[in-house]
């Protein structure tokens, strides 16, 4: 299938990598890897998590050294020793944990290694102006003097392209790009580098949205388990066909689940308004029901109140003011008895939150359960949790089952596994699900989605928060769109993926307004 | 502490790397040795001697790591629940107070065994009373707890300089800054009287039953952080603060809790100079215990056991380096303080040195 | 308090915050760089041995000046390539430091000079002494503000004007150089950094050499510039003060220059204040007042500056394959 | 086989222990026979190295220092036949001799000095800790100043409450440099290391400083008046040379001005600072003084001072 062999060299390779390897320790996360890359095409690389994508780009940006291999860029074999080098050839990479200083301007940003002089007056008006020059040709506005903390992410990943531009990039890679936007703005990101293509860059980009790939690339590869399964035209393939390639078996793409069947309401939120630290307002009257028996799924770009939302309902954010009920009874705040009273909650980040990565599995199998007293009393009864973490690893597949490996060894979709059954297993009455595959390869999104639609059909009641539109519209039963602290619509998860688009932008009455 | 890419065999990894380091600090502080005239084979033979080398000397190694296990624990269970405590000096100051105030008030009335425990009741006490204001000031008003315990290392000295001078000191004719002598009655035994009927000498070193209670208390840290949901909760805070509020840990109470522990046994430090060797309240007693905490509990990794390891280590030094003061007036008193100093260099800060090159010999080939 | 008590006071605040000073910015520089440093304190210690040493064998106190700014610029390369290049943890690193050069220079003294640590005083031309600004005697003559040059402005050794001098350099350094802004990002996000093709570790290896010429100014002004000669640990925990200023200023430079003028203006009070008879109370026992800077500290710390928030990749050693 | 064991300050305090170092090293030299010593670093090690001392056959060993105190008393009884000697405190057992000095005769002279030689009738005394043998200093020095001229200022001061308090020059200048603000032209310190300080800012300023303990007018000449010096050095020497001559008894020997224990010193370095009035008070003084016609009171009898 690797058809950089059949197909002659018409067009000039922008960057050919020949059998590129890299070991971390004892982790091969490349071996081996050929890959070209046509100038001026849009080059998609998919492949499940750990499969070596992001390594294979830094080794190409120079952030890495490959341990053997050859790259060649515009045909000349190069060697690059780090990214100041990249940078001089030409290549620009938008990573996938943003490479941003975060109390830092933009323009800093921007600047923070191009400055252009031991002085930072000149360098910066230059940058200013470039900056509004690529602004005005791809429409890539931000402000160059906000902080980037006060940034939602998809203007933080204009910047990190923004960089890449002004240092003269002519080949871009962007590494999982699209996790953070609103498929608006992932379709104005597509637009910009169609655009790019047309001005003659080339363009790299991984992404695990294989409907993202079909739109945009022109020839897709294929890694799996560092290894490169293979190059194809993306006119050739279909997802279905990727999805085996990355898997290494059939996978379903579209979750299975049979109609609703919701029963009385269960979590009652009334008019929450909730101020943060800083005394900015984050949720604005915010009302909402979920019943049993239901997903209610709330669509939304990051940082529109989704998390402030389902922090306040789980204790860990005080309301301004407003209600919340469950079942019917306000409920206290704090997170103890919110989970005595069978609430149950996957934060959105496993890292930030939902784990101590430095704990043995098995005590982060009863975290924030540690009180009860099924695991002992005044010591710990260590039979009892092993036993616990025993059954949660082996109902959730967590691989290796050892729990008594430290979490962080754990990898990305196992972590999520290792939080869910300890959430799922506890027979909870409500839910509240955060983010539920962020950054988990096909193959465990599948296994959470069912057990996510199974929890649902066992009658509870499920309130999901996800930047994944695609998610949100398979899984729930009906969706709310959360815009700057505000609900501002409920539609059917069958509703147009355009007007939902749009409702999350903030456009409400898609129609009359949308033209103002 | 950055994850060893190659696992190495057991033996390598807690024998031969930390023996490497030792040897490493060793060979530097032998430099300067030789850079003053003086033989470093003989100086290193002269501190292992006089650590090791006979009764009275071991006695001194284990008085000195008594102090250093109570404070390095200290800094330990605040480490783990992502505290630093530079405070150990300042608590274990006044810890002293409390063991004074005790035996002082009770010493007429009370035979050792009764006053010992009440004895270390009140040097807890004390110690945590010295570590809760600087938590308070964390945990609700979010103060750099730093800078609070080292300020309350200065207040500890001006308060107890006071107390020493002007009110617990016995009066006229006493030159010393210091309280009276505790009733010979009250004093426990030391180590030396109690091992002697079998036969073991430890001369007239001070070592006392304060090692006994250290060894109980690093095992009561050790089954607090690890079996109880306390430790538990000091833990998860320690190590993801979010994460802990999650999980409905209440972030002030142990943030206050694991301070209150940590002065505590900062505190208990003063049992062993205080009441077990010299009989009264002197000033300055703790002569920088508490900052020596630090690096053992550093060193220690935090671990009650290794807390009890790099103890004696540091006592080891502190012995034979007074040996070495007595045998070799030329060189400086001071020369045990560089050698702690590139001990705790080499052993902690530059661990993994020796690492790349060990693994390059003894790691098993990655498949 | 009158304004001629208060000038002196102010004097002496100006006297004893100048060593906080140089030591707090030699903590900026290496913190917002990511490298957290408690090590300020030996690295003081080294250069007020070198230049109380050097002054005696050379007599001349830019030498000897040099010789500070040498010897803590090592230690603080033993620091960087512990921290840096071996990424062991700064803590241990940083209290290693403090206990060698406490250590070395004890050793190295009694083994020089005879005097158990201690190095001679140095000739005159070994130290720096006061300089008087021009006018300053006749501006004494003139009021108030006039005072105010003469007392507080002028008189003092030039190491002082240097460090008052610094926290504005330093601000300047950071936010509109080149080499600012790279290192105020590599204390930050130094991944950020080096994808940007900017080596971490030599803005991490500057951070700590800046750190230790300050260092260095810091020590030879207490050995060679209040008083003359090194004494054992005569830093007497500056370096910790220092530190605390840091947190306090919140790691910035001008603030730094208040914090500590205010840190040496209580403790030049305090100095003052002893023996003082209160209305009501009587004659406060010294050790009360002794204590009172570090008590206000505190108060300080809780009623007003709430949570200082260190650089974030501060502490962490940059480890970018794991 | 003479012994000494210093306290925490170390044998190059410039202070008392520096001085029993004196005075063991010119027996030394006279008799050519060796001693041993043996600076503490803490509160431990006191009964550990006059112990060992003890044990190894060395005699007489001198504890420099009150802090011996405790652990003279415990070690002495063990060791009857060994010849043990306290500085600065009382031990009363039969093995052993307590020298203590009368530093508040000598502190008085030094008074009566920094009165006559200062202009502004305002004079300054740092000490080290606030501890009772240096309020003993500040309360002779006082009395010599009020006794000279009654409306005449003293400033007090303490440099800190920490072990540093000895060995913090910086600060001992700084208070001094705050008491001549003030208008104090002569600084008598008794703090060790940190009076190094006082001496240097005074002489810096063109005033006058006094010594203590050894004789420090040598350290900038012309700017100390005079030291007040303690004559540890001498005690020692005569101990070492009582107990080779096989005279040594055990017992209190109280050193003030009538013994030359403690004495203004004056030698060519502060010659012209001393003026012939000045030095006619001083005689008159400590004629006073050793006559009983003058009482000087003793801090150390009852904590309190009569003047202040
Ligand atoms: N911090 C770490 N320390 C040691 N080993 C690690 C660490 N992080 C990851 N690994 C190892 O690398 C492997 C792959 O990690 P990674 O997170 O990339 O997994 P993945 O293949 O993406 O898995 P998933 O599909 O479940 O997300 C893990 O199984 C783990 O053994
Ligand atoms: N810095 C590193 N040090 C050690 N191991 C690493 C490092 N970065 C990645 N790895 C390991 O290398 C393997 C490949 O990781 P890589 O990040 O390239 O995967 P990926 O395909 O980008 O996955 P994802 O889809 O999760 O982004 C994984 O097993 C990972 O754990
Ligand atoms: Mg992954
Ligand atoms: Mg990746």
């Amino acid at each position: 299938m690797n058809l950089d062999k059949t197909e002659p060299t018409a067009v000039p390779a922008a960057i050919e990598l020949i059998g590129v390897s890299k070991s971390f320790g004892p982790v091969k996360a490349n071996s081996d890897i050929h890959l070209r890359v046509a100038k001026g095409a849009i080059h998609g690389i998919v492949g499940e998590n750990g499969a070596g994508k992001s390594t294979l780009m830094s080794i190409l940006y120079g952030f890495y050294q490959a341990d053997s291999g050859e790259i060649r860029v515009n045909g000349q074999p190069v060697r690059i020793r780090d990214s100041q080098e990249a940078i001089r050839l030409g290549i620009g990479m938008v990573h996938q944990h943003f490479m941003l200083v975060e109390n830092f301007t933009v323009l800093e940003n921007v600047l923070l290694g191009a400055e252009g002089g031991a002085l930072l007056g000149k360098g910066k008006a230059e940058a200013r102006a470039k900056l509004a020059e690529l602004a005005r040709e791809h429409g890539l506005e931000v402000d160059p003097d906000a902080l980037i903390s006060d940034l939602p992410v998809g203007a933080q990943q204009r910047v990190e392209i923004l960089k890449a531009l002004t240092r003269g990039a002519e080949i871009l890679i962007l590494d999982e790009p699209t996790g953070v936007l609103t498929p608006d703005e992932a379709d104005q990101l597509f637009e910009v580098l169609r655009q790019l293509r047309a001005e003659g860059k080339t363009v790299l980009i991984i992404t695990h949205k294989l409907r993202e790939i079909m739109a945009i690339t022109d020839a897709v590869s294929v890694m799996r388990q560092g290894r490169m399964v293979g190059t194809v035209r993306t006119a050739e393939t279909s997802p279905e066909q990727l999805a085996e390639m990355m898997v290494g078996r059939r996978v379903l793409l579209k979750v299975e689940k049979g109609p609703a069947n919701p029963g009385p309401a269960a979590l009652t939120v009334e008019n929450l308004t909730l101020r943060d630290g800083a005394g900015v307002e984050r949720l604005k009257n915010v009302s909402l029901t979920v019943r049993r028996g239901e997903i209610v799924g709330i669509a939304g770009v990051a940082g529109n109140g989704q998390s402030e939302l389902l922090e306040a309902i789980a204790g860990l954010r005080r309301p301004t003011s407003g209600r919340i009920l469950l079942d019917g009874t306000p409920i206290p705040h704090d997170p103890r008895a919110l989970r005595e009273m069978r609430l149950a909650h996957i934060p959105e980040d496993r890292h930030k939150m939902g784990l101590v990565l430095k704990f043995e599995t098995r005590e982060n199998s009863i975290l924030g359960y540690h009180l009860d007293h099924r695991y002992g009393g005044a010591l710990f009864d260590r039979a009892a949790i092993e036993a616990e973490c025993q059954s949660q690893m082996e109902a959730y597949d967590v691989r290796p089952p050892n729990s008594r490996l430290k979490t962080a060894n754990f990898s990305g979709g196992n972590q999520q596994k290792i939080v869910l059954a300890r959430e799922f297993e506890r027979g909870p009455h409500a839910l509240l699900i955060g983010q539920p595959t962020r950054g988990v390869d096909i193959g465990a999104i599948e296994f959470i989605h069912r057990r996510i639609i199974e929890m649902r059909d066992a009658g509870k009641a499920i309130l999901l928060v996800s930047v994944e539109l695609d998610e949100i519209r398979s899984l729930s039963d009906r969706v709310l769109v959360m815009f700057d602290g505000r609900i501002v619509g409920e539609r059917s998860p069958e509703a147009d993926e355009r007007e939902l688009g749009l409702l999350m932008a903030g456009v409400t009455g898609a129609g009359e307004r949308g033209a103002a | 502490m950055s994850q060893p890419a190659a696992r190495l065999p057991l033996w390598v990894d807690f024998g031969l790397i930390p023996l490497l380091n030792l040897v490493a600090a060793f060979a530097v502080a032998g430099l300067v040795v030789a850079l003053i005239g003086e033989n470093p084979l003989d100086v290193a033979r002269i501190i292992l001697y006089g650590a090791f080398g006979y009764g009275e000397g071991v006695g001194f190694t284990l008085f000195y790591a008594t102090n250093f296990i109570f404070t390095g624990l200290a800094v330990a269970v605040a480490f783990h629940a992502g505290l630093f405590n530079i405070g150990g000096e300042g608590q274990a100051y006044i810890g002293g107070l409390g063991v004074a105030l005790v035996a002082l008030g009770l010493d007429p009335y009370l035979p050792w065994w009764l006053l010992a425990p009440l004895a270390v009741i009140g040097a807890a006490l004390f110690g945590a009373l010295w570590a809760w204001i600087p938590a308070v000031l964390q945990a609700k008003r979010g103060s750099h707890i730093v800078i609070t315990t080292i300020m309350f290392n200065f207040i500890a000295a001006s308060l107890m300089a006071w107390l020493l001078v002007d009110v617990l000191n016995p009066g006229a004719g006493s030159m010393s800054p210091g309280t009276r002598f505790f009733d010979a009655e009250a004093v426990p035994p030391r180590l030396s009287e109690i091992l002697a009927p079998f036969g073991v000498d430890l001369g007239g070193s001070p070592a006392n039953l304060a090692l006994v209670a250290a060894v109980l208390a690093a095992l009561g840290v050790w089954l607090l952080l690890w079996r109880t949901r306390l430790g538990y909760e000091i833990r998860a805070l320690g190590h993801n603060s979010s994460a802990a509020a999650y999980a409905g840990v209440p972030i002030a109470r142990v943030i206050i809790i694991a301070m209150l522990i940590s002065g505590a046994l900062a505190g208990m430090m003063a049992l062993n100079p205080v009441l077990g060797d010299q009989g009264r309240l002197l000033l300055e007693f703790p002569g920088g215990a508490g900052f020596v905490g630090i690096a053992v509990a550093l060193m220690g990794r935090s671990h009650p056991l290794g807390v009890i390891f790099a103890a004696l280590l540091f006592g080891m030094l502190y012995q034979g380096g007074s040996e070495l003061a007595f045998e070799k007036p030329s060189i400086s008193r001071d020369m045990l303080i560089l050698i702690q100093g590139l001990v705790i260099l080499f052993s902690g800060a530059l661990e993994n040195l020796f690492r790349p090159a060990l693994a390059r010999i003894f790691a098993p080939r990655a498949a | 308090m009158d304004w001629l008590t208060f000038l002196n006071v102010l004097d002496s605040a100006v006297r004893l915050s100048t060593p906080l000073l140089l030591a707090c910015l030699a903590g900026l520089f290496t913190e917002r760089a990511g490298v957290v440093d408690i090590g300020l304190e030996g690295k003081m210690i080294a250069g007020a041995f070198a230049a109380g040493a050097v002054a005696v064998f050379t007599g001349s106190a830019w030498i000897a000046l040099l010789a500070a700014i040498g010897a803590s610029v090592f230690f603080g390369l033993v620091h960087a390539f512990a921290c840096v290049t071996q990424r062991g943890n700064q803590i241990v690193s940083g209290v290693a430091i403090n206990f060698i050069a406490l250590g070395l220079a004890a050793v190295l003294g009694h083994s020089w000079f005879e005097q158990g640590g201690k190095t001679p005083a140095p000739p005159v031309s070994g130290r720096f002494t006061s300089i008087d600004l021009p006018y300053a005697a006749e501006a004494a003559q003139m009021g108030p503000v006039g005072r105010f040059y003469a007392d507080v402005v002028s008189g003092h050794n030039i190491l002082v004007y240097f460090a008052f001098l610094a926290p504005f350099l330093a601000w300047w350094l950071l936010s509109r150089t080149r080499f600012g802004l790279r290192l105020r990002a590599v204390g930050e996000n130094p991944a950020a950094v080096d994808t940007a093709g900017v080596s971490v570790a030599r803005l991490r290896y500057s951070g700590q050499i800046i750190c230790g010429a300050l260092c260095g100014v810091a020590g030879a002004y207490l050995a060679i510039g209040l008083n003359a000669g090194y004494l054992n640990n005569m830093t007497a925990g500056r370096g910790y003060i220092a530190l605390a200023a840091l947190i306090f200023a919140k790691w910035r430079p001008v603030p730094a220059l208040f914090v500590c003028l205010l840190f040496g203006f209580l403790d030049a009070s305090a100095n003052r204040l002893q023996g003082v008879s209160l209305p009501s109370v009587g004659v406060v026992p010294v050790q009360f007042i002794q204590a009172l800077p570090y008590i206000l500290t505190v108060i300080l710390l809780a009623g007003f500056i709430g949570k200082a928030v260190p650089p974030k990749a501060g502490g962490v050693p940059y480890v970018k394959e794991r | 086989k003479p012994a000494i064991v210093y306290d925490l300050g170390g044998k190059f305090d410039k202070s008392f222990n520096e001085s029993a170092f004196t005075g063991a090293t010119k027996f030394k030299e006279d008799t050519s026979v060796d001693f041993r010593d043996f600076e503490i670093q803490n509160d431990s090690q006191r009964e550990q190295a006059l112990s060992r001392f003890a044990r190894q056959g060395f005699s007489p060993i001198v504890s420099v220092g009150f802090s011996h105190e405790g652990a003279v008393s415990k070690v002495a009884p063990q060791f009857p036949d060994t010849q043990f000697v306290i500085v600065d405190s009382v031990v009363d057992l039969p093995n052993v001799r307590s020298i203590v000095f009368k530093e508040h005769e000598g502190s008085y002279l030094a008074g009566v000095a920094a009165t006559l030689a200062s202009q502004t009738k305002k004079v300054g005394f740092v000490g080290g800790m606030d501890i009772a043998l240096i309020r003993k200093f500040a309360c002779g020095y006082v009395q010599g100043v009020k006794a000279t001229d009654p409306a005449a200022e003293v400033f007090q001061n303490m440099t800190g409450t920490t072990g540093a308090a000895w060995a913090d020059p910086v600060r001992g200048g700084e208070l001094a440099k705050s008491q001549m603000a003030r208008g104090a032209d002569v600084v008598y310190h008794a703090a060790g290391g940190t009076g190094e300080g006082v001496l240097q800012a005074v002489a810096d300023a063109g005033k006058l400083g006094i010594g203590v303990d050894k004789n420090q007018n040598a350290l900038h000449p012309g700017h100390v008046l005079t030291s007040m010096v303690k004559r540890v050095d001498t005690a020692v020497y005569d101990t070492f040379k009582e107990a080779q001559a096989g005279e040594w008894t055990p017992g209190l020997r109280v050193f003030g001005l009538a013994e030359d224990g403690v004495a203004l010193a004056v030698d060519e370095n502060n010659q012209a600072l001393i003026t012939e009035e000045i030095a006619a008070a001083i005689d008159a003084a400590r004629e006073g003084i050793i006559s009983g016609e003058i009482a000087v009171h003793d801090y150390m009898t009852d904590s309190a001072c009569p003047v202040q």
